[in-house]
């Protein structure tokens, strides 16, 4: 179906998003909670749009809204930018140190006010990483609470039994607000403390013993005799070539 | 026919060119080590080896993706991430034998032979003719006796 | 910056501190890299009249902009210095992987001063860098110390070492990468053994990033195509590796025989042939990094007193452990190379020295006295025995380590040293060649091949085939050889490109990989500029007019047999119009206004 | 009131096993698992994740997200004052600061004797009569700052003449 | 006055929480007690427990049927005389009677008062008439006659009767009820649900828990009737756990409907099956927003979701499903019994039927009050409420609770509905009505709401989550005195952001009470910004109270009433209040019978 969006005709496929059908257009729309794997949250709200249906006007969220009739999208009006760069302000007095967040705050000018900054918050609340975490299998982390006292966590704040030490949260979130710390052959993260597994052969560590024992779980291949780095595995797949080659001799 | 990678031991000079193409169609940059495709030379018994992706019939990358950001190519046949998708939870390169599917930090992907959307690049850079793209039938046969098929067997055995 | 790092290592051996230091663009489009900046930044710091072995010479790792590149055969690296063998300034080139290693490691060269108490070696990690103690391996060969480096730092890491002749301070002694790539004339690893530094162990697993892409990738895409659809490059080299010359030029009847002494053509040419190579003892062809030639033998002696394996034996070394030593067991020749290989030491300048003192034993003038065995032509066991002597410095083999020139001098007799500039001949018959024979004279490092192939033209017909025989043209072909073999050693690929492609093809992978838009003149001048920066820092060294020449048996022993039966090398005919279109006086000094032109006033 | 857990395991035990093992039923779970624990203890909330099939940390996130949980034991007597509009309207606020005056505890807090907690509560549905206050079961109407001193003094607080105890 | 002699007697006492509170149970408790057959009373005599009478204020009730009569402030030892004199000799007790405040004149029954004369009772139709636990109690005042009528219509015939009633739902946003069933009439997919929205959590609104606890069956039946319109089979009733005695009325309710064959397989002998199931829910203000319940009753945390779907279309696990509020619910009966036109024919052009107010705050009457739509503010505060406390002033009634507006007393006037309340910048919400006199602050108003919805708040959406928590920090910090230039305009900022978009209702409709209130009361701000001043005395930081002493004649009661001995003074001797010592409370304030307390 067709709809069109900021003057133009896009095509759309019926009960694709907005977000989704300007991501395959081009149309630039920001966000910060939306990830492909999960699909529209509705969370940040940053990916507010401008809607006209049936002469009507209102705001809707581009990740969440599903296209099912024709409708008039506009992406960039001055109400849009204006709450577009309130809601970035709001995120900023949040975690003003987050880096992502400065360069939002610059991006849209937005202006300084005297609400009061936070300068130990990074986390935005965008919930990327429980759904990770949730998606993965490991279902470690959760959003406690409610309302501003709202936060993620592990249950009780101590050390996850089901927390595999994949980092996945540290590095889908887009405000690295997860600390993630790696010291020796020790990873920790969400007050747990995991030893990383070093490659038999060249001694890399290459994911925690957790991690390892969960992928093995869900799919043996892994789980070979041998624990190998990446590099190592190619590189035993090669020496099993030379000893053909070897034998050919 | 899906077409595949047959990688010929015996031909490779180990001048890494298909490291060198692949690295620079992927990543923009020459940089061996974010190549999908990695030779492996064994200086003394003078044998060079590439080592790629298998686009296996059953694939642990994509059993084991949470997110099925690892989908096969309809075309193609290649196992391809989708990096929107994907969560970085590393557990396809766990899970792969050989090693193949690796996470590259400085783009922050997890990456693979994409068998470059059905000309790979290696092939045509390759300046000896050690990996060819073909159909898979008609390389074993013609080459029963040849490294092509006890690669296979190697492969196969890794799996 | 694009294709260059920007950032080059200096080690103080003598104090041990390590340094990082950005280099300048201006002396980066000036001079390129490797061979040319390699050698400015040599000629800036070190004094010409330097001792070789001393601590105040430097040793000058580099690499130029399209190392580790798609580039055509981009797997290059030099190693400069002050040559032990005949203090020219000395720019050895070799092929593998070292020199893109040290590119991914973030730097495009390293710059090796001072002198170390204790054996030491070099391990660069990337940013990190260390000096480590050598004492495990100082004593050890190049195969045992690389494979010792490599389990010390990291399996995947690229070895530069010396063996045992750089050890014992062998005149003509390599650093050898990779077991068997070779930075082998001049002697360079007799500088890093004078350094106690035992290797330099790279890894690096950052990337290199080009100006323009997309113009870089069309560039080269055409020039590899030129490379494996051209004759030599796409389908002879690769077949039959380097030993391909051994019939051509035996032919030609330029292949020199027994210390040049003979008419230059072998009786058992199709013996040590690239042809009967193949046949016998070819494992396998190799290539260096990122090459489409692949000339790179990988081969075996399974069984029999020579029993080895290795990589080669080349052309050069094949003829000067062949024919220059009237030797026809293809299995001794590759013995000796892989000894050669194995202990860090060219086989040319070892293989030329021995032919001399065969020639002298043989007549009378070394004493059967000086020598352990009789030194005899034609002697296949002799020459294996020979190499590993000289490597030790064992019995007469201490004389044979300081070269042919020395070693003839010493008994009298210099004029049987087949050198240039004290450096040894390779295999062309310049008596065949007019033009390698100018070519020989006017080498910025002596005996050389490699500074301006003239063989391409003369033998080859590439570009196009001109008359080996005349003088006519010679010194202007050959100056735009020796510029743009400069310019191609400087920017890092291999000089057996330019048997496909030329000037444009160079110039173009440099401009769209550097972004610096030069003209392809302008680049050339490049090129002349380094030629003219060397000859400049061998003249103040003390070289002046008198060494741009060559033995008097090719002056005036004329051929005996052959296509160019009783022709000599007529170089009085071509050295001063050489001079005139260099822009040099008749001395063979530079010029004001070329200089100027250059910007080397 | 802390229970001791292990008295009364197999108590619990049978409480969340009294329904089905869905997700639905977790929030009636923890509903009737706080009635008789006064508040959520963990071992009862590891076995609703137990029972249920759904991870721990989901069940952490219901138990902290609804407001009449707690994951910590209250006291003897829970004064639930109500702050609905019409109390807050009617002095409400006075009356929370004037618990913390004279059993030192804010709302979500209990006494180091264990004998009150105090929490606020949106409603009590008895706007027509705030402000009022809930001590456990039993609802006071109309209650003014004085009169709460006489409702603590009534369940055993000790309160000072100026207000403080 | 004398009574007629009766065979039969109920006593009803009114046992709604407010009357409870007040000692219901032991009246009721001592009526039980008194009235055992060994009692010697000639006539059958029963009591009841009944729901809230709405007339809280007056508690406890205890009415005498059929004799009309209503005793007020009843307790337990008043007992023994109304059995002696009212049910054993027909005399009316005084002192017992309801006496006007203004004409001092006492009234037999509630129904001769304002407070209920100008009342129009629907939902709240059985209310405090009969005992919520009997299913006949039910049935004998027309219970369950109207799903048998219902029952013998097509589904489409009830959608369009409700529909044509013109109901709307009683929740907050106003939607129409009939459209949304007939939505979800038309969806394919299956199985189909009923949610009853019983999460009452309007601070200040209590009508929901007063149907569910007095009349749970008409409840019960509205979810029928919808169920056999859309073809649903499961219901669910959502109630505040806090909510006990509703919770146990319901269950009750729900297994009499079953054994009466109201509920489960074949109901009233039709094809049609059909059950109810009590979620409890756990104590979530943002849970009355249907996602949120949905999600809630799922077993997930309460977090809304956009609602471009609507739940008739993906609800409860992801299939069509309606949801209306207990008092939608209680209205469903009547239309489908009495016909969508007598419905309509009660309110307003756009807002039809009555709607149920829970008036409470500084009013004389607090507690629930039912009127026709369009009654205007004025009627129902002054009329029905009986005006202000104590004679003071009024300043605005607050309506919709958190996510409504104050309406100040110029717009008196105006008539209570859906359209009206919008345009004022206020909305309907679920009915509460909390009036403010002269002693309420404006801004410290705006700052509970925040407050409230900072904890309510799901926290899921960042204009709500972190918008609420700043629109906070600037109200609480001119609460304090710190308030800057500029931060109403910055308040009016951030409020259209949050109107514009955040997830769901609760979000967007935030920002009212403190923009109704900058709208409305600015001078009140300002005082508080620029002159450092709380006008009515509340906060803290900002108040002062001294005592005129010439208004002051000595009483006591001011100093009798402060908790931390701030007041000293000589009977009849002007009194001082101690600045050091006072802890503005303002419990003198509200004693004082000669106004002689002020803010400075």
């Amino acid at each position: 179906m067709q709809i069109i969006i900021d003057g133009k005709k896009i095509d759309a496929v019926y009960g694709d998003t907005i977000l989704e059908t300007c991501r395959k257009a081009d149309i630039y729309i920001p966000t910060l909670c939306y990830h492909e794997a999960f699909g529209g949250q509705g969370r940040c709200r940053l990916c507010m749009v401008e809607l006209e249906k049936e002469g009507q006007k209102k705001m809707v969220a581009a990740c969440t809204y599903p296209i099912t009739e024709k409708i008039e999208v506009r992406t960039s009006t001055p109400l849009i930018k204006k709450t577009r760069r309130n809601i970035i302000m709001l995120l900023y007095k949040r975690a003003p140190n987050s880096l992502l967040l400065q360069k939002l705050f610059r991006e849209y000018e937005c202006q300084d006010n005297s609400l009061k900054e936070d300068p130990a918050e990074r986390c935005i609340l965008c919930n990327l990483c429980v759904q990770a975490c949730q998606e993965i299998g490991s279902n470690a982390i959760s959003l406690i609470m409610r309302g501003t006292d709202k936060r993620v966590a592990s249950p009780y704040d101590e050390a996850s039994e089901a927390c595999t030490g994949c980092g996945a949260c540290a590095l889908i979130c887009p405000t690295a607000a997860i600390e993630m710390v790696e010291e020796g052959n020790k990873r920790s993260i969400w007050n747990k403390t995991f030893e990383l597994l070093a490659c038999e052969r060249c001694g890399k560590l290459y994911t925690t013993k957790e991690q390892w024992e969960f992928t093995a779980k869900k799919n043996n291949a892994c789980a070979s005799d041998r624990q190998l780095c990446e590099s190592c595995r190619k590189k035993a797949v090669a020496e099993k070539i030379k000893a053909y080659q070897a034998a050919e001799h | 026919m899906e077409k595949i990678l047959v990688v010929q031991p015996e031909k490779c000079t180990g001048c890494r060119t298909c490291e060198l193409v692949c690295s620079f169609v992927h990543t923009g940059e020459f940089n061996p080590l974010r190549s999908r495709i990695t030779v492996f030379n064994f200086e003394k018994v003078g044998l060079a080896t590439p080592i790629v992706c298998q686009q296996c019939s059953v694939a642990a990358c994509m059993e084991v993706c949470p997110v099925g950001a690892i989908t096969r190519d309809e075309e193609t046949g290649a196992m391809l991430v989708s990096h929107d998708r994907c969560l970085r939870c590393k557990m396809c390169t766990i899970a792969c034998p050989f090693g193949a599917t690796i996470y590259d930090p400085v783009s922050d992907i997890i990456s693979k032979c994409d068998l470059c959307g059905g000309d790979p690049q290696c092939v045509q850079y390759c300046p000896s003719g050690a990996i060819t793209y073909q159909d898979p039938i008609k390389a074993n046969l013609a080459k029963r006796k040849n490294y092509a098929e006890k690669l296979r067997v190697v492969y196969e055995e890794v799996v | 910056m694009f294709a260059w790092m920007g950032q080059i290592l200096r080690i103080d051996l003598s104090s041990g501190k390590v340094s990082k230091e950005r280099l300048d663009m201006a002396m980066l489009r000036d001079y390129i890299g490797a061979r040319g900046l390699g050698s400015k930044i040599f000629a800036d710091e070190v004094a010409p009249n330097v001792d070789p072995l001393a601590p105040e010479n430097k040793v000058i790792f580099m690499t130029g902009p399209l190392t580790g590149t798609l580039a055509t055969s981009g797997g290059r690296y030099n190693v400069i210095t002050k040559g032990p063998l005949n203090g020219t300034i000395a720019a050895s080139n070799s092929g593998g992987t070292f020199g893109p290693e040290l590119k991914f490691a973030g730097y495009d060269g390293i710059i090796i001063e001072g002198k170390s108490e204790k054996p030491v070696y070099l391990w660069v990690n990337d940013e990190q860098v260390e000096i480590r103690s050598a004492e495990e391996v100082w004593g050890k060969n190049v195969i045992d110390t690389t494979d010792m480096l490599k389990a010390a730092t990291d399996e995947e890491a690229k070895v530069a070492c010396i063996g045992p002749a750089g050890e014992n301070l062998v005149k003509f002694a390599g650093i050898m990468n990779e077991y068997n790539r070779a930075a082998g004339r001049s002697g360079v690893g007799a500088v890093l053994g004078s350094k106690k530094l035992k290797a330099v162990v790279v890894r690096g697993t950052g990337g290199i990033k080009v100006a323009r892409p997309d113009l870089f990738m069309e560039t080269v895409t055409d020039a590899r195509n030129k490379l494996r659809n051209h004759p030599v490059t796409g389908q002879g080299l690769a077949a039959y590796g380097t030993n391909i010359l051994v019939n051509i030029l035996n032919a030609h009847g330029g292949l020199p025989v027994n210390n040049f002494s003979e008419a230059a053509i072998f009786a058992d040419a199709e013996k040590i042939s690239g042809e009967y190579q193949a046949e016998k003892y070819l494992v396998r062809n190799k290539g260096c990094f990122g090459c489409t030639i692949g000339c790179g033998r990988v081969s075996r002696i399974s069984k029999g007193k020579f029993k080895g394996s290795g990589e080669g034996p080349e052309y050069e070394a094949t003829w000067a452990f062949g024919s220059n030593l009237g030797i026809n067991n293809f299995e001794a020749i590759s013995k000796a190379n892989y000894l050669c290989n194995e202990l860090g030491m060219d086989p040319i300048t070892m293989g030329g020295t021995l032919s001399c003192a065969v020639e002298m034993y043989q007549k009378n003038i070394i004493p059967y006295t000086d020598v352990e065995v009789p030194l005899a032509w034609a002697d296949g066991d002799m020459l294996v025995e020979m190499v590993k002597k000289t490597a030790y410095r064992e019995g007469f083999g201490n004389e044979l380590a300081e070269g042919s020139y020395r070693l003839a001098e010493k008994y009298g007799h210099p004029e049987l040293s087949m050198t240039a500039k004290k450096q040894e001949l390779p295999a062309y018959d310049p008596r065949g060649q007019q033009g390698i024979g100018l070519e020989y004279a006017t080498s910025n490092r002596g005996g050389c091949h490699v500074r301006g192939y003239m063989t391409s033209p003369e033998i080859l017909g590439i570009p196009e085939k001109v008359d080996p025989d005349t003088t006519d043209g010679k010194p202007g072909l050959l100056k735009i050889f020796q510029d743009l073999t400069a310019l191609c050693d400087s920017s890092g690929i291999c000089l057996f490109t330019t048997f496909a492609i030329g000037l444009p093809e160079i110039a173009q992978q440099i401009r769209t990989a550097t972004g610096i838009d030069l003209s392809d003149e302008e680049f050339l001048l490049a090129g002349e500029r380094i030629w003219n920066l060397e000859r400049l820092f061998n003249l103040q060294a003390g070289f002046s007019k008198k060494d741009d020449t060559l033995p008097p048996r090719l002056l005036q022993e004329p051929m005996k047999d052959g296509p160019h039966k009783g022709r000599v090398l007529e170089l009085d005919k071509m050295l001063p119009e050489y001079y005139k279109l260099r822009g040099w006086d008749d001395e063979g000094i530079p010029g004001e206004e070329k200089k100027s032109q250059l910007g080397l006033a | 009131m802390a229970v001791d857990i292990n008295q009364i395991q197999e108590k619990i035990h049978v409480i969340i096993y009294a329904y089905p093992g869905e997700k639905r039923y977790i929030l009636a779970m923890m509903q009737d698992l706080q009635k008789i624990c006064n508040y959520l203890p963990r071992e009862g909330l590891e076995l609703i994740a137990e029972h249920t099939g759904v991870a721990f940390s989901e069940i952490y996130s219901l138990a902290t997200f609804y407001k009449a949980f707690s994951l910590v034991p209250r006291g003897k007597y829970n004064i639930k004052v109500c702050d609905g509009t019409a109390c807050h309207i009617k002095g409400s606020a006075v009356i929370i600061d004037q618990v913390f005056n004279s059993l030192g505890i804010k709302p979500g807090e209990t006494t180091e004797d264990g004998l009150f907690s105090l929490e606020t509560v949106n409603c009590l549905g008895a706007c027509a009569i705030a402000p009022v206050l809930m001590v456990n079961e039993k609802i006071y109407p109309k209650v003014s700052s004085s009169g709460l001193l006489d409702i603590i003094k009534a369940y055993g607080g000790h309160v000072h003449e100026d207000g403080k105890s | 006055m004398k009574m007629e002699n009766h065979k039969f007697r109920k006593i009803l006492v009114c046992c709604g929480t407010g009357c409870l509170a007040n000692g219901s149970m032991d009246v009721f408790q001592a009526l039980k007690e008194n009235l055992d057959p060994d009692s010697g009373i000639e006539v059958e005599t029963y009591v009841k427990a009944t729901g809230c009478n709405g007339w809280c204020e007056q508690g406890p009730l205890v009415k005498i049927m059929p004799d009309d009569i209503t005793y007020c402030h009843v307790k337990a030892s008043d007992v023994k005389e109304v059995i002696e004199k009212t049910i054993k000799n027909g005399e009316l007790i005084k002192r017992l009677l309801y006496r006007d405040p203004q004409s001092k004149k006492r009234f037999k029954s509630h129904h001769e008062i304002d407070f209920y004369k100008k009342q129009h009772k629907i939902a709240l139709r059985h209310i405090g008439e009969i005992d919520p636990a009997s299913i006949s109690d039910y049935l004998s005042c027309g219970g369950y006659q109207a799903l048998q009528k219902a029952v013998g219509m097509q589904a489409a015939e009830i959608v369009s009767q409700i529909i044509d009633s013109g109901l709307r739902g009683r929740g907050g946003a106003g939607f129409p009820t009939g459209l949304k069933w007939q939505s979800c009439a038309r969806q394919e997919n299956s199985p189909k649900y009923v949610i009853c929205n019983g999460d009452e959590g309007d601070p200040g609104a209590f009508m929901d828990r007063s149907i569910m606890e007095g009349d749970p069956h008409t409840v019960i039946e509205g979810m029928i009737i919808c169920a056999l319109a859309i073809g649903a089979e499961k219901g669910f009733i959502y109630v505040r756990d806090e909510y006990a005695l509703a919770i146990q009325n319901l269950k009750q309710a729900l297994a009499d409907a079953r054994s009466f064959g109201y509920l489960g397989d074949d109901i009233m002998g039709r094809d049609f099956f059909f059950d109810i199931e009590i979620v409890r829910g756990g104590g979530a203000f943002v849970c009355g927003e249907e996602t949120a319940l949905i999600a809630s009753i799922e077993g997930n945390i309460g977090e809304p979701r956009d609602k471009y779907v609507f739940p008739t279309e993906k609800g409860l696990w992801g299939k069509p499903t309606v949801i209306n509020n207990v008092e939608t619910w209680a209205n469903i009966p009547v239309i489908i019994l009495e016909g969508a036109e007598n419905f309509a024919s009660i309110g307003t052009d756009h807002s039809k039927g009555t709607k149920v107010f829970s008036l409470v705050g500084k009013v004389m009457n607090t507690g629930l009050v039912e009127v026709p739509m369009g009654t205007t503010l004025r009627e129902i505060i002054y009329d029905i409420g009986g005006g202000i406390l104590k004679g003071r002033q009024f300043k605005a009634v607050q309506t919709g609770g958190p996510s409504g507006g104050c309406i100040p007393a110029e717009l008196l006037d105006l008539p209570v509905d859906f359209e009206s309340l919008a345009a004022a910048g206020s909305m309907m919400g679920s009915g509460g009505l909390i009036v403010m006199d002269d002693r309420t602050c404006m801004v410290e108003v705006a700052r509970y709401y925040l407050n409230f919805l900072a904890g309510e708040s799901c926290g899921k959406c960042v204009p709500c989550r972190e918008g609420i928590r700043r629109m906070l920090e600037i109200l609480t910090r001119i609460c304090e005195g710190q308030g800057k230039e500029g931060d109403l305009e910055l308040l009016e900022e951030l409020g259209e952001t949050l109107q514009i978009a955040s997830l769901c209702a609760l979000g967007k409709t935030a920002p009212n009470p403190v923009l109704s209130t900058i709208r409305y009361f600015r001078d009140e701000y300002l005082a508080h910004i620029r002159e450092h001043r709380c006008p009515a005395g509340v906060c803290r930081k900002l108040t002062e109270f001294y005592i005129d002493p010439e208004l002051c004649n000595g009483c006591g009661l001011c100093k009798k009433n402060c908790p931390v001995n701030a007041i000293s003074g000589e009977k009849k001797e002007p009194h001082v209040i101690s600045q050091e010592l006072c802890i503005r409370c303002g419990d003198c304030i509200n004693n004082c019978p000669f106004l002689a307390v002020k803010v400075k």
